[in-house]
């Protein structure tokens, strides 16, 4: 195995160096990644965007489509997680095709014995695991000290996410950022508190709607953008404010949408 | 001049997007209803893509500056005649997503079923999406949907051996799409653009060099493992032999031509700018497509299991595909291009069949399913139609894009290749014939398949349809050139030749 | 002279149609029947209003569907697919009748007769094909839509037949394939033309491999010679496929195929520029003589048939390559005369079979008194077949024997005179075992009132094929039959280099 | 620095690239695995902010106290893009990995392949 592996990188890195090898010099000002595209923006992207973190500029508006999508790889990673299987008991019979599964399964039409016994172990998702969660604090002893720093720090942490939110235009930080930091508190609660208590600060009605809350925002700010516009995810160029105001609404959409994602995903791999 | 259709380009793409992301609230009483809504989403983006392909016959390929940019200095979407593809696509999809209904019975309790259908809706937006856009990294994070949808959809069915099949899936896809990460940040730190278009125009400028044939390289190999060509085809049998049938249907008749559509793209861009000589890489295509053929058929050939014998021939068919395009002459590209939608309706013919075969009898493999026709006519019918389809045998669909290749060949004075065209598919046969001669002329071994029923209509209906799509397309072979055509022959002077 | 008209498209779809319905309602025995003959009399109705027109020259076409651009699926009613069709719905009609009362009783009959319907639609598919593409659409759908009929039985030796017969012939259907490609290559069209449609432009090299794939490709459904091995294997199948097997369908396309090649892909000038019809003359030749003396061993009854019939394909063959008017004559009758006369064979054999169990020639001692009017139809083909005057064997050899001496290759009259002995050799055994030797053991008495006979669905084909021989025999010269078709045809072929019969 | 032409801060990048590859490629255990993508994921994210910089330098942010010249902001917004990706890859594979351990009780290839 690891002399094969040797030569497998080996022959990775051969033509990766000679292909890093002949670009331009990273640091000159003349390379085309500074002369192109990236010098357009620098020179006018203030007073296109009213941004000045071009960072977030590019992220929202010039590139806000890559964002959009961005958002959406986030939200198919919850939706990869939710729809596993959850659990280590083997589904009821005739349930998972087994690639040799050669052994006899009760006949095609006969309705399915319902999962009853595998939904009391949470396999049903947010809402049965809600309204059965056992009052366990959490699966690991937590020692006093810790549980009361993070309850304690809690509320600041999440008092940072939320300036880094509201500052991201002009300094570095925005919506992703604080999404991490908003997932961060929750999951740190979650693993002092234990996950059901944790996830009780998020209603259960609101979740299906939460979570997915960046795309829908990126879509509705979009057709603003087009209602307005004429293009899709169009930015009213000379109108700063409507610019700003688009821009919190999908940052805050990021923001939230994104903590309650990674969230959910800690919180679902939990078994 | 563009009609009213190209304001649709972006909704097209975001539509099942959102529809995904609205899918979890929507079926947030009623699990089950999540089913009904994705496929009326895409009924919805069916409508427009339809809207887009029209706007295409009439006035030519179209672009769209998302957000009002010019096309180099924001996101370009562009529908050309490759992006055609969707257009079939979508339509799979609504034919797939129906038989999946009754399917899930057996595979995923309710609850499961809403972030299941989300996860669909989400590989096929994230598909128009890859065929639509203009854009080198929007390229990228569309792959990136794609791809992870696809590792999740895997996965879905059972525990274990395909949470397994499912990591190894992506942990290969995942460093192919890192290739591809790379190789568009090479393009982008020599030429400073993003766009398509835009980069073609500067690598003509700079005139080649090492890093552009790397960058090259690196997107050759990462398109190639999407594909599964035959030396990084590993991941692909598992998976899809052991994701749900629909699933399969997907991965295997659509998903793995993300690789040949991603080749096309890179394609346009090098030989837009004329800094490529192709002949080595043609070459190295034909032959790898050639050996992808053999060994596609040649592994299917000891499979007892019928969706593992089908996900081979995936392997089989793509080495069709590349092949074709290795050839470049006129007719071995077209045939390539109508393959790509052929082979997705013949795979998901098969696909749909074979689960509803499992389905109703609880069986997979050939031993077992002995005399299935008996109680399954009209499954095994769109069984037999598939396998003769994909063997590439007349009159069905597959036989069509063989003709073109070999055409090809032919036309290319590459006479070897035609012949291991025609006769590497005949190879496979061996195969098939085992299986029709144990569905049809065999005794049934197990009660269960003795007893087994048709499968409702919700699952009938798509698997007679795809069938009978196979046989029509086979005779009225001549409709998908009128998209193809164009495209190839305008890529065609750059080509090697 | 052409006309556009629906019929050439009619007529295949027509079988097609019928085929769709018996897998549809065809559980009910009435509705299965029905169907079957109605499709069988229309089609037949449809060929027969063509003739007239043919006889005077007109080609009726249709245009299907465009497939590559220029090449589509066209079809193309000429003289000599219009003879091909007219044997081939002639003799679905009869096949038909003899198959309800064969396959009575039978298991999975939807099945069979389905298949059988979309053999016959195909078998005219062929004969009408306009152009190369057309013709090997059709030819590949009845390999396959064969396999079923072969497999009927469903025994391990009827599933290894199927498996040899698909081997073969989707070998050479991949062979005929790389040649259809490699034609339109070179010649830029595949439609059939009377002088051929390739040119020496292309390369001898070339053509030679154009020649050898097309060869190959239909000659393995024509049973030359080392191509032959699936043939007397599939006599598993049950007798009505046979008979459709050997005499209508499957080996007619191979050999209808190989004169296509000669004639209208080639054409005759080229060949005989290229020299190429010479050794697969010689190839014929010894499977006209080697086939026959395999036939000489054979016991089972099919099997000798089998063998017979690859020695009688070859005629048509050799009929072809010696590249003479008065040898395509004989090739085009060929096809009519063997078709009814190893019909009729085969039908008698089956009813053998179905009425007393026997399946070997030396079990069938005195079956002349058990089946008299069976066994009389018997020796009328075997007269054929050994060239008595009179049936439609003679005029066969007659013409073929001219055409040979016309192209200056004597020696094919000596493998005639060979082939006509050896002939004599297999079938009179049978026929004096037949009459001049007393049953082992006496038959079994039917119940009173009733002849020695086989039932009525069998034996009512068995004598109108009979029949239909020694009328081909006597009316050679009488127009609108057979001889004139074949006529109009050998002088479309020829009609380029000038010279007809 | 550029010794034989090399522009070192790539080459480090694509070492870095080569070991992550060989963790992944050599590791039996799967978390293992997963960290070689990451660092590979890593290496290559690297690698485009490194060709954004410029000598010098300012973060783009037009504010008070930068000046010419910044750094070009599209590899930054590329890079951002790529982290989330590289979290929701990571997020799956793990899932991926529970489950397997939940199924089978291990995570290494080695014993994993043993089972029947």
């Amino acid at each position: 195995m690891r002399p094969w592996s040797l030569l497998l990188v080996l022959l990775v890195a051969l033509p990766l160096v000679a292909g890093v090898a002949t670009l331009p010099p990273h640091d000159a000002p003349d390379a085309p990644i500074h002369t192109q595209v990236g010098a357009l923006y620098l020179e006018r992207g203030v007073a296109e965007t009213g941004m000045k973190n071009l960072v977030t500029a590019v992220l929202l508006n010039y590139r806000g489509f890559d964002t959009f999508i961005e958002v959406v790889v986030i939200f198919t990673a919850l939706a990869a997680v939710l729809a596993l299987p959850k659990g280590s008991a083997p589904l009821p019979k005739g349930n998972a095709p087994l690639p040799k599964g050669s052994a006899p399964v009760p006949k095609g039409n006969a309705p399915l014995p319902q999962p009853d016994a595998a939904r009391s172990q949470g396999v049903g998702g947010a809402r049965s695991r809600e309204e059965e969660a056992p009052e366990v604090a959490s699966d690991v002893p937590v020692s006093p000290v810790v549980r009361f720093v993070v309850r304690l720090l809690a509320p600041f942490i999440a008092m940072f996410a939320v300036a880094m939110l509201f500052r991201g235009h002009i300094t570095p930080g925005g919506g992703f950022q604080a999404a991490a930091v908003f997932a961060a508190v929750f999951i740190a609660l979650g693993l002092v508190l234990g996950q059901d208590r944790a996830a009780r600060l998020v209603p259960v009605d609101w979740r299906p709607w939460l979570q997915g809350v960046a795309p829908l925002a990126f879509a509705l700010v979009a057709w603003i953008g087009w209602r307005l516009t004429g293009a899709f995810l169009g930015y009213p160029i000379d109108d700063h404010t409507v610019q700003e105001a688009m821009g919190f609404v999908l940052e805050i959409a990021i923001a939230v949408g994104g903590g309650v994602v990674l969230a959910r995903i800690f919180l679902e791999m939990e078994t | 001049m563009t009609g009213p259709w190209a304001e649709a380009l972006p909704w097209a793409i975001v539509l099942p997007l959102v529809g995904a992301a609205l899918t979890p609230a929507v079926a947030v009483r009623h699990p089950r209803v999540s089913g009904f809504w994705a496929w009326g989403v895409l009924l919805v983006t069916a409508v427009l893509t339809a809207g887009l392909v029209s706007e295409l016959v009439a006035r030519g390929p179209f672009s769209y500056g998302l957000g009002g940019w010019a096309a180099s200095y924001g996101i370009e979407l562009r529908f050309d005649h490759f992006s055609a593809w969707v257009l079939p696509l979508v339509v799979l999809f609504v034919v797939i997503v129906p038989f999946s209904w009754r399917y899930l019975d057996h595979v995923m309790p309710d609850e499961r079923r809403p972030p299941f259908y989300a996860l669909l809706l989400l590989n096929a937006g994230g598909m128009i999406g890859f065929c639509v856009t203009g854009d080198l990294f929007n390229l990228f994070v569309f792959t990136e949907v794609v791809s992870l949808s696809s590792y999740a959809l895997v996965a879905v069915g059972g525990r274990g051996l395909a949470a397994f099949a499912a990591l190894k899936y992506l942990f290969i896809g995942a460093v192919s799409s890192l290739l591809m990460l790379f190789a568009t940040a090479q393009l982008f730190v020599l030429s400073g653009s993003l766009n398509m278009a835009d980069v073609s125009l500067r690598l003509g400028e700079i005139g080649g060099g090492t890093a552009v044939m790397v960058a090259f390289a690196a997107y050759a190999v990462s398109f190639m493992v999407k594909a599964a060509m035959f030396p990084v085809h590993v991941w692909l049998p598992d998976a899809h032999a052991i994701a749900p049938s629909p699933v399969s249907a997907v991965l295997s008749g659509m998903v793995v031509k993300v690789g040949i559509v991603g080749m096309l793209r890179i394609y346009q861009i090098y030989f837009g700018a004329e800094v490529l000589e192709l002949g080595a890489f043609n070459l190295a295509l034909v032959w790898l497509g050639a050996i992808s053929i053999v060994m596609g058929a040649f592994f299917a050939i000891f499979q007892d299991d019928i969706k593992l014998m089908l996900a081979y021939s995936t392997i089989s068919n793509i080495g069709y595909i590349v092949l074709g395009l290795g050839l470049a002459s006129p007719y071995a590209v077209i045939g390539a291009a109508v393959h790509v939608f052929n082979h997705a309706l013949i795979k998901a013919t098969l696909f749909l069949a074979a689960g509803s075969i499992i389905h109703q009898t609880g069986f997979r493999t050939l031993s077992d399913l002995r005399g299935v026709a008996r109680t399954m006519p009209q499954t095994s019918a769109a069984m037999a139609i598939g396998a003769v389809s994909i063997v590439g045998l007349p009159p069905t669909a597959g036989f069509v894009c063989k003709w073109y290749i070999a055409l090809g060949a032919f036309e290319a004075n590459q006479a070897p290749f035609g012949f291991a065209l025609v006769f590497g598919a005949l190879f496979i046969f061996i195969y098939y014939i085992r299986m029709l001669n144990a569905f049809y002329f065999q005794p049934p071994v197990h009660a269960s398949v003795a007893q087994a029923s048709e499968t409702p209509w919700s699952m009938r209906g798509p698997v007679v349809l795809l069938a009978s799509l196979c046989l029509i397309l086979g005779v009225l072979g001549g409709i998908p050139l009128t998209f193809v055509e164009p495209a190839v022959l305008d890529l065609l002077p750059f080509w090697g030749q | 002279m052409e006309v556009v008209d629906v019929r050439p498209i009619l007529a295949p779809f027509v079988s097609f149609l019928c085929a769709g319905l018996v897998f549809g309602f065809g559980r009910s025995i009435f509705w299965r029947r029905f169907f079957t003959f109605l499709a069988a009399f229309i089609k037949m109705a449809l060929v027969l209003s063509m003739l007239p027109g043919t006889l005077q020259g007109v080609v009726y076409v249709y245009q299907f569907v465009e497939f590559t651009p220029g090449i589509g699926i066209g079809f193309r009613a000429d003289a000599y697919g219009m003879f091909f069709s007219l044997v081939s719905s002639t003799l679905w009609v009869f096949t038909t009748i003899y198959a309800i009362g064969y396959m009575q009783g039978d298991r999975d009959r939807v099945r069979f007769f389905g298949f059988f319907a979309l053999c016959v639609s195909t078998t005219v598919g062929v004969a009408f094909a306009e152009n190369l593409l057309t013709f090997f659409l059709f030819y590949e759908t009845l390999t396959i839509c064969t396999y079923p009929l072969v497999v009927h039985a469903e025994t391990p030796e009827a599933l290894r037949a199927g498996r040899i017969y698909l081997t073969y012939t989707l070998i050479g259907g991949g062979f005929a394939l790389v040649g259809a490609v490699m034609t339109l290559n070179a010649a830029g069209t595949l439609t059939f033309a009377a002088p051929g449609i390739l040119g020496m432009e292309s390369g001898v090299a070339t053509l030679a491999v154009i020649f050898l794939c097309l060869i190959i490709g239909f000659g393995v459904k024509a049973a030359i010679m080392p191509l032959h091995g699936w043939l007397p294997i599939a006599m598993v199948a049950p007798t009505p496929v046979s008979a459709l097997l050997h005499a209508v369908a499957v080996v007619k396309v191979g050999a209808f195929g190989v004169t296509r090649v000669i004639y209208n892909v080639f054409g005759v000038e080229l060949l005989r520029e290229l020299g190429f019809a010479t050794p697969l003359a010689l190839l014929a030749g010894f499977t006209i003589v080697a086939a026959s003396t395999i036939a000489l061993t054979q016991d089972h009854l099919k099997r000798r048939l089998a063998y017979s019939t690859i020695s009688q394909l070859s005629y048509i063959v050799l009929g072809a390559a010696l590249l003479t008017p008065l040898a395509a004559t004989a090739a085009v009758l060929h096809i009519a005369n063997q078709a009814f006369a190893k019909i009729t064979m085969f039908f008698v054999v089956g009813a053998i079979t179905r009425t007393t169990g026997k399946k070997y020639v030396s079990e069938i001692d005195g079956i002349g008194a058990r089946l008299p009017w069976s066994m009389a139809a018997f020796s009328i083909a075997a007269l054929s077949f050994v060239g008595v005057p009179l049936t439609a064997g003679f005029i066969t050899k007659w013409y073929l024997a001219l055409g040979a001496l016309e192209a200056d290759a004597w020696w094919y009259v000596l493998v005639l005179i060979t082939s006509s002995l050896l002939n004599a050799g297999y079938f009179f055994p049978i026929l004096h075992r037949a009459y001049f030797r007393q049953a082992k053991e006496p038959w079994p008495p039917l119940e009173p009132g009733r002849r020695f006979e086989t039932p009525k669905t069998l034996l009512f084909p068995i004598v109108i094929c009979a029949a239909y021989v020694l009328l081909l025999g006597v009316t050679a010269e009488v127009p609108g039959m057979p001889f004139s078709v074949a006529q109009v045809a050998v002088d479309g072929f020829f009609a380029p280099v000038g010279g007809g019969p | 620095m550029q010794p034989f032409g090399l522009d070192l801060d790539y080459v480090a990048v694509v070492a870095l690239f080569c070991v992550g590859l060989y963790m992944l490629v050599a590791k039996s255990n799967l978390l293992k695995k997963l960290l070689g993508l990451n660092v590979m994921e890593t290496s290559v994210f690297a690698f485009i902010v490194t060709a954004g910089m410029v000598e010098g330098g300012d973060p783009p942010i037009m504010v008070a106290g930068t000046s010419a010249p910044y750094a070009s902001p599209i590899p930054h917004a590329m890079v951002l893009t790529g982290i989330v990706v590289a979290v929701s890859v990571t997020a799956v594979a793990l899932a991926l990995i529970v489950q397997i351990h939940a199924h089978f009780g291990t995570i290494e290839i080695d014993e994993l392949k043993e089972l029947p």
